[in-house]
């Protein structure tokens, strides 16, 4: 286990170093830098606030610096927020962010997985039809749709939820819903295939032969294998939702790190965009080995190696 | 694996989750402030000398004062009154006087302005302030507002000539990344430059090759701060970098002297003078916006950038302190209790909100979360335009197309002015921006006081089939394939689409879209990478000049390759000019040849828009679109 | 005699699939006693395993349906029973033990786990002690180290400890009845033995009736008392474990006979095949279900189905029985002497 | 999980026979029991599930529809009328293809006509005829029809002439009808959709489908690869690629090889969609290639070429169907997004993404145009709808371990 662990962070600093690589080099050839604006400084002055960040050097001296300083964890300073380093704006928005992922993600999970429970063991009712078409509509109606529609029926109509803000827990209910409406249908169609495929499996009738209630051979005997799709498929989740928040953070006003992504990317804020991609990529790797060790025990079989 | 731990490992992750959650409704909540608006997005910095943009602009006029101070003429009754923004001594300056000439101004500062910390207002704060906003490390976008004063330029730009009196920064700061507190300074004048061999005098590489360059410098004798300009020196060498051959110091920089040189003068602790190098008609307007705002030195120089501008550290000087940021979320200002005026500011506290999405912007001014909205979405305009609470002025700023006029069949002035012909402005005020823009033919707005726009041709479509028939292109037949480009947001799109359909069914030539995320514009748009572009311009101050020294040859903002020498030479004959009325018939001859040669499509005149709940009073509209915090009042 | 145990009538099950309706067991009947094991042979699809799980209640409805027939247990007709009663005899009563020893155990839960499940359920035992008394059952299965591998997992046994592991989860409740499903098909020859040993030894300690079913003449012969031949769905053969093998009835059992390898047979007899594919359950025949591979056809076979008479003969307290039209035991001497 | 038993190609020989006619005779009856192919097989499932049935000539009908929607007497998808016919909610009242606008056009030169002399009336004697000319109303009408779609428009204005379906579904807020921006629309979405997700699956499955069958250290660093690029910010990618492809020069010179704006689109989307398909093919591969049937064909002397695709791939269709159900509405909400963004279909052509994002600008508080999101949002999720049920459907024909249940 702590060789696996130990593998696994020898490989995080390797993905991260690519990615470093890639990204710093990517976001320098795209076209469009961080101190173009509307009205155009003289070519003088915009030396002036290059030199002041280094940008003046060359490129491969650029890297290693900001290398160095990564490696220290110091991404530097922002080049669009000029009051605050990388480390500032990602510590303010990554517990927002966080925590509307968690929501979004428990809010996922337990919709999700209760839903393809019952679809799957009621299947071809009522039940499971209204509830895969549900869980297609999740998946099919782009999420910020659905917040649209969401603000305009719960804030305006019945005026349960503020429209939008941060700051109280009534503020992220909303948010969090509509994100993680989409990776709920998913999680309840692969729960639905999932489960449909074990309780066809023998073991399942050992456990009705020992005399089980229906109810424990599915929530004993079934849950666990069917769920085997759903951990897998909790890695890429976490992605989607990382992506995912990056809209909706925007439409319910949220200061997290999908709004500081796109706007970093959009206005060339070198660092700040490299911080949030790092972040990113080791919140993926974490969670990616999470969900490893995860099948580990939900799947003896299987060997955390 | 054993089983124990697989058994634990559910409960571990549940638990896990809930603390996760825990955490997360953990936040504390600020109480509601006395007013909240939306600023529009998150500011970039509160550092006056760094700031640039309107929602800056907000912020900063609430949290600091510069000697002038933009206040309507009088108190607004009515939302929908438009009073006219003027920069008034309602600032740090009590009274002021302008030399005959107009070059020299003098201010006389207030006894009662104060830091937020207590400690007076003297004219060194304003003078050190320049100066950190001019010295080249600090990298001011709007530096060039200080340009118009004597050798202000020089300084900012770094140029030195022998025989300047120069000071130079030795490398013993306390912080080599902080400008300031700056390091061992030695002042003397510039005896001689060596460069080192083979630096070619390409602008680009003698900039590069500065750093190798070594400076002989007389250094002059100093005693108690006070430099004996007069006395004998001892020869010293200096330079940034120096490679090869020893020098006696290695320095930061080495630039003109700022107190002798640079014509801003504190005469005592309460005044100040300032002398331009051409009489400014505006210059007035520049002292009260806000790049020209004073830092506490005290301040800057403890934290260092950019940690004195942390709500714990900051120091102000106007009505309102920081007390609270929370990055894209609000920033809370609060009250000043040491501003001179502070018994006539009556909001306690303020949020600003850094809303970017105009229809959240508007569900949380209609849900009663903002008082005031200056951003909504433009498709249900015309509904907004009937409420009672939307509240509206002209704009000084433009909305219009830059033509290349490099490309062709663009090179072609006919083509111009048939492309222009054919477009029913009209249409695109009434139908898409819908908030009572005004259609544009001149490219200076129409409310500048004491000066008339000249006018490019109106809607007329035969005449532009007549042009382009002329320009060799009957029936839009032959008409080489045009790109729009522009960027995604607002109603961009549906302008450019508008557009391309009456060019198409006007002229018969076939328009193709180019829709560019925004950096990726502005780039395109800085290379000259496009055909024709959608434009904007938002007036620094209310002069005809804002607008049209941007279409001097080469001039940075430019960027149609358009160049005529007589309008350059209209444009620069107005910046000496003392005589206003003079000095507007001059720039309206500029106007006259920039609508006649059309290297841009003037499209509309912007409004303001604003959404202003009925609560607030003091609010009233004005061209610059600027409303002071300070002035408002809820009930 | 007394009672049976175990009292089968007219069994019929069929699924409905997209194929149409597939009638898997076609009315059969039997009776099982105390004590006795009853082994049913057959093909693959014969409907052997399908009419044991339907007396459980644990083919899968839908696509599956019990038509007809009765199932008395101990008096109570199994057949009728609702689901949450049927719970209370499975695994208690009757328990069962499956083919694949590989696929029956739940990979995901350790060999405790599985095997306190059911005594705690119905014998209402602590979880302390039902450890204990799993323990005590895969000591008595001959699993070694018992107290250590109980926190197993199932992939961690070998094939043969599986289903010894299975064993003594389908005893550990000390069911009446065993309906042991092919439990030794998967498994090699010397586990086979030793598998049917301990069931046999089993048996013999706690009087449990067992119902091996299985397609393996070995095994029937040496661990049965009684032997049902199915064949389409059907039963074609009854009779007791020495006259099966002496005296074959049926075409089919004769068949089979003839095709499985003896160890007694010098290496020159060849082994014959029964000809021919085994019926499609979906499109049964009019007549016999064999009449297509029966050497010994007659016309009657093809329209019209033989019941299962009792032999002519034969001492009828032998409970013997064949559902043929045509008496074989003379025209199989016949060909053999030819 | 027991496939041996369960009818999977290669079965171990159950019945050990003796003599080699005995094999021979079984192998006889082996090929006369696969006469029926997968997909044939499949197929006949297929056809009898209502619902997956319903949903495939839905989207067949949709497909058609596509095709020929030059052929319908729709309105003009890009003709703008934001004066008369700004938000129209929907409605019957009659229209005409050229519509309001045309005629106001045409009287307002013939009533200047009637007052000018000389120069200018020749000009406008020209333009008067120009506006009625057949070619000039092509151009205004559609934007740059191909050729056979000209050909399209040709025959639809011989058949319908000036007749139009009334705007059943509104107007935009330039006067546009919506239901022909839908349908023109239809036609971008629905090849973006299935061609990225294509180019998607192809990747995707076949790159999982190597790391999972070689494993060890080549499928550690596929998957590590994976991972990288997972985490490599996509919005950058997207930029990068899709600003250097749209350069004057290059895109200039890709034009001459055919492809256009829209088809790098499709690289560009499939190119990212493909990591979630690769790590779901390489999880199923890896846990059914120590199977038995795959033991069995390795035994038979199988090249591993042949047992990837013949044997390996087959049998993780099933959840690779899936997963295309899920990936085809992310594709088409990724080109919502893309096209938000700025980088995705540039108008005046239309997508649902573009009508969808159109349509929810007018979601507010105050007013909502209801019918700009109704129409768009649910053509989009009905044919998403389809897709699924389509999918679910394939998925149970295709999986051959259905096959015994």
């Amino acid at each position: 286990m702590s060789r696996f662990l130990l593998r696994r962070l020898g490989w995080m600093i390797l993905t991260i170093w690519v990615v470093y690589t890639v990204s710093f080099f990517l976001m320098r050839v795209v076209p469009g830098g961080p101190f173009d604006s509307e009205k155009v400084v003289a070519e003088a002055i915009k030396r002036n606030i290059e030199a002041r960040y280094q940008l003046d050097r060359p490129l491969v001296e650029q890297y290693f610096t900001h290398l160095w300083h990564t490696v220290q964890l110091d991404f530097g300073p922002s080049y669009k927020l000029e009051d605050y380093t990388v480390n500032e704006v990602l510590a303010q928005g990554f517990p927002i962010s966080a925590s509307l992922g968690i929501f979004a993600m428990v809010f996922a999970i337990t919709l999700g997985v209760t839903a393809g429970l019952v679809s799957a063991v009621a299947r071809d009712s009522f039940y499971d039809f209204s509830f895969m078409v549900m869980a297609t509509l999740g998946i099919a109606v782009p999420n910020f749709v659905l917040a649209s529609l969401a603000i305009v029926l719960l804030v305006f109509n019945w005026q349960i939820f503020p429209a939008a803000g941060w700051g109280e827990l009534r503020q992220v209910v909303l948010p969090a819903l509509c994100l993680g409406a989409p990776f709920a249908g998913y999680i309840a169609r692969l729960t639905r295939t999932g489960m449909l495929e074990v309780l066809g499996l023998d073991y399942i009738r050992t456990a009705y032969a020992k005399g089980l209630s229906h109810q424990r051979v599915v929530l004993r005997h079934g849950l666990r294998g069917a769920l085997l799709p759903v951990v897998s498929y909790l890695g890429p989740a976490t992605a989607g939702i990382l992506t995912g928040s990056l809209v909706l953070e925007q439409i319910f006003a949220l200061p997290g790190m999908g709004s500081h992504f796109i706007e970093a990317a959009t206005q060339r804020d070198y660092t700040l965009a490299m911080g949030v991609v790092l972040v990113y990529t080791f919140l993926l790797f974490v969670m990616n080995t999470l969900v490893d060790i995860s099948y580990g025990v939900i799947d003896p079989r299987v060997e955390v190696e | 694996m054993n089983a124990t731990t697989r058994r634990i490992f559910p409960y571990l992750m549940l638990l896990l989750i809930l603390t996760a959650l825990g955490w997360a409704v953990s936040f504390g909540t600020l109480p509601k402030a006395d007013f909240t608006f939306n600023n529009g997005t998150e500011i970039k910095t509160v550092d006056p000398a760094k700031a640039t943009g309107s929602p800056e602009g907000r912020i900063i006029n609430a949290l600091f004062e510069g000697l002038l101070r933009n206040l309507p003429e009088k108190e607004a009754t009515d939302p929908h009154q438009v009073i006219p923004l003027e920069p008034t001594t309602g600032g740090v300056a009590e009274s002021y006087q302008v030399s005959a000439d107009g070059t020299v101004y003098t201010f006389q500062l207030r006894s009662s302005a104060r830091w937020s910390n207590g400690d007076p207002m003297t004219a060194h704060d304003f003078v050190w302030s320049w100066q950190r906003m001019l010295h080249p490390e600090t990298g001011s976008e709007y530096s060039y507002q200080l340009h118009y004063v004597v050798n202000a330029k020089k300084y900012n730009m770094a140029e030195v000539q022998v025989g300047d009196r120069v000071e130079i920064e030795l490398k013993d700061r306390r912080d080599p990344l902080q400008a300031f507190p700056r390091g061992t300074l030695k002042r003397g004048l510039l005896k001689a430059i060596e460069k080192p061999k083979g630096s070619s005098p390409d602008d680009a590489e003698e900039a590069d090759s500065r750093e190798e360059w070594i400076y002989r410098v007389e250094v002059k004798p100093t005693s108690n701060g006070k430099v004996s300009w007069d006395a004998a020196g001892t020869l010293k060498t200096f330079s940034q970098q120096p490679t090869g051959t020893t020098v006696d110091h290695s320095c930061h920089h080495v630039l003109i002297d700022f107190d002798s040189n640079v014509e801003i003068r504190a005469i005592n602790d309460q005044t100040l003078v300032i002398k331009l190098n051409n009489p400014t008609p505006y210059f007035k307007q520049l002292l009260a916006f806000y790049p020209l705002y004073p830092v506490n030195r005290e301040c800057v120089e403890k934290y260092g950038a950019p940690n004195w501008t942390k709500p714990e550290n900051i120091v102000t000087n106007g009505p309102y302190r920081l007390e609270f940021r929370r990055i894209r979320d609000r920033l809370r200002l609060t009250r000043n209790p040491h501003y001179w005026d502070v018994k006539n500011v009556s909001l306690e506290t303020i949020d600003a909100l850094a809303i970017t999405s105009y229809t959240t912007s508007l569900n949380m001014y209609i849900n009663g979360q903002l008082d005031w909205s200056p951003t909504m979405p433009n498709t249900i305009m015309d509904l907004l335009r009937k409420r009672d609470d939307f509240v509206s002025a002209p704009f000084m700023a433009i909305y219009f197309y830059r033509i290349n006029v490099e490309r062709p069949p663009l090179d072609k002035k006919l083509v111009r002015r048939a492309l222009n012909l054919a477009i029913n402005k009209q249409l695109i005020c009434d139908q898409i921006t819908a908030a009572g823009q005004q259609p544009a033919r001149s490219f200076v707005p129409p409310q500048l006081q004491g000066y008339t726009g000249q006018q490019c041709g109106a809607h007329d479509v035969a005449r532009a089939r007549q042009l382009l028939a002329a320009a060799g292109y009957p029936n839009g037949k032959g008409f080489p394939k045009v790109q729009i480009l522009y960027n995604t947001s607002d109603s961009h799109q549906e302008i450019a689409e508008f557009i391309q359909q009456e060019w198409k069914e006007n002229l018969g030539i076939d328009i193709e879209l180019r829709n560019l995320e925004w950096a990726t514009f502005l780039d395109t748009l800085n290379q000259g990478d496009y055909s024709v572009s959608r434009s904007g311009w938002i007036g620094d101050y209310p002069d005809p000049n804002t607008f049209l020294d941007m279409f001097v040859t080469d001039g940075p903002n430019n960027q149609t390759n358009w160049s005529n020498s007589t309008y350059d030479e209209l444009i620069e004959a107005a910046k000496s000019e003392p005589d206003s009325t003079r000095r507007m018939e001059t720039l309206q001859q500029a106007e006259g040849i920039l609508m006649s040669e059309l290297p841009i499509l003037p499209i509309y005149f912007y409004v303001s828009t604003n959404l202003v709940s009925p609560r607030v009073k003091g609010f009233s509209g004005n061209i610059q679109d600027v409303h002071p915090l300070h002035i408002l009042r809820v009930e | 005699m007394t009672q049976p145990l175990l009292q089968v009538r007219d069994l019929q099950v069929q699924f409905n699939t997209e194929n149409g309706i597939v009638r898997a067991v076609n009315g059969i009947s039997f009776d099982l006693a105390a004590g006795e094991t009853l082994g049913i042979v057959g093909e693959s699809g014969s409907g052997k395993s399908v009419a044991n799980l339907a007396l459980l209640g644990l083919i899968p409805q839908p696509p599956g349906e019990i038509v007809g027939g009765r199932a008395e247990f101990r008096g109570q007709d199994l057949l009728g029973k609702s689901h949450r009663e049927l719970t209370a005899i499975r695994g208690n009563d009757i328990a069962m033990i499956f083919q694949d020893p590989m696929t029956a155990l739940n990979p995901f839960l350790t060999i405790a786990e599985q095997l306190t499940e059911a005594t705690r359920l119905h014998l209402g035992l602590s979880p302390k002690d039902a450890l204990d008394h799993a323990i005590e059952m895969l000591q008595r299965v001959g699993i070694p180290a018992a107290k250590q591998r109980i926190l197993e997992y199932p992939h961690q046994f070998s094939g043969g400890m599986r289903q010894r592991v299975m064993i003594a989860m389908a005893l550990s409740c000390q069911p009446d009845v065993l309906i042991a499903d092919e439990p030794t098909t998967a498994l090699d020859v010397t586990i086979q033995a030793q598998i049917l040993d301990l069931m046999k030894d089993l048996q013999q300690k706690d009087g449990t009736a067992i119902i091996l079913i299985t397609h393996d003449l070995g095994v029937v012969a040496s661990a049965c008392h009684r032997v049902l031949v199915m064949y389409g769905g059907r039963i074609v053969e009854q009779a007791d474990v020495d006259s099966l093998f002496s005296r074959p009835q049926h075409p089919y059992t004769h068949g089979l006979l003839k095709s499985a390898p003896r160890w007694d047979e010098t290496r020159q007899q060849k082994l014959v095949a029964i000809e021919g594919q085994p019926p499609d359950m979906a499109q049964l025949p009019a007549g016999c279900a064999f009449e297509p591979r029966c050497p010994h056809r007659v016309d009657r076979c093809q329209s019209e189905i033989p019941p299962l008479m009792p032999v002519t003969g034969q001492d009828p307290s032998d409970d013997c029985a064949a559902a043929c039209f045509v008496d074989i035991s003379a025209v199989d001497l016949e060909e053999s002497q030819s | 999980m027991d496939s041996s038993k369960q009818g999977n190609p290669v079965t171990p020989a159950r019945s050990a026979g003796t003599a080699l006619e005995d094999y021979a005779q079984l192998l006889e009856e082996a090929k006369s029991i696969q006469g029926v192919s997968l997909w044939k097989d499949a197929w006949k499932r297929l056809r009898r599930k209502r619902v997956a049935m319903l949903s495939l000539w839905f989207l067949v009908g949709l497909l058609v529809l596509a095709v020929l929607t030059p052929l319908l007497p729709l309105q003009s998808p890009i003709r703008q009328d934001a004066q008369r016919r700004k938000f129209e909610s929907p409605n019957l009242s009659a229209v005409s293809l050229l519509g309001e606008k045309f005629k106001a056009q045409l009287k307002e030169l013939q009533d200047r006509q009637a007052t000018v002399k000389g120069d200018l009336r020749d000009e406008l004697d020209e333009q008067i005829a120009n506006l009625q000319s057949h070619e000039y109303q092509v151009n205004v009408l559609w934007h740059q029809p191909g050729f056979l779609t000209r050909g399209f428009i040709g025959i639809r204005m011989a058949i319908f002439g000036d007749w139009a379906i009334p705007s059943i579904c509104g107007t935009d807020n330039l006067g546009r009808d919506v239901l022909s921006r839908v349908c023109w629309g239809a036609r971008v979405s629905l090849v973006v959709g299935v061609v990225a997700t294509l180019v998607s699956l192809l990747i995707g499955v076949s790159y999982g489908a190597t790391a999972g069958y070689f494993g060890g250290w080549v499928d550690n660093i596929m998957m590590r690869i994976v991972d990288v690029i997972y985490s490599v910010p996509f919005i950058f990618v997207v930029i990068f690629l899709i600003t250097i492809l749209s350069e004057d020069s290059i895109k200039n010179s890709l034009e001459s090889y055919g492809i256009n704006q829209i088809m790098i689109f499709y690289i560009v989307i499939g190119a990212i969609y493909w990591l979630t398909m690769a790590r779901v093919v390489r999880g199923q591969v890896i846990s059914l290639k120590n199977e038995q049937f795959i033991e069995a064909a390795r035994t038979v002397g199988c090249s591993r070429r042949r047992i990837i695709f013949r044997h390996l791939i087959p049998n993780v269709m099933g959840i690779v169907i899936v997963y295309l159900t899920l990936t085809i509405p992310a594709v088409m909400r990724f080109e919502a997004f893309l096209s938000f963004l700025g980088l995705g279909v540039a108008p005046p052509d239309v997508s649902w993404g573009l009508l969808v994002n159109q349509g929810i600008k007018v979601i507010t508080p105050l007013k909502i145009y209801w019918w700009l999101v109704m129409f768009s949002g649910a053509t989009l999720a009905v044919t998403l709808f389809a897709l699924n049920f389509l999918g679910d459907g394939l998925r149970d024909a295709l999986d051959p371990r259905m096959k015994n249940r």
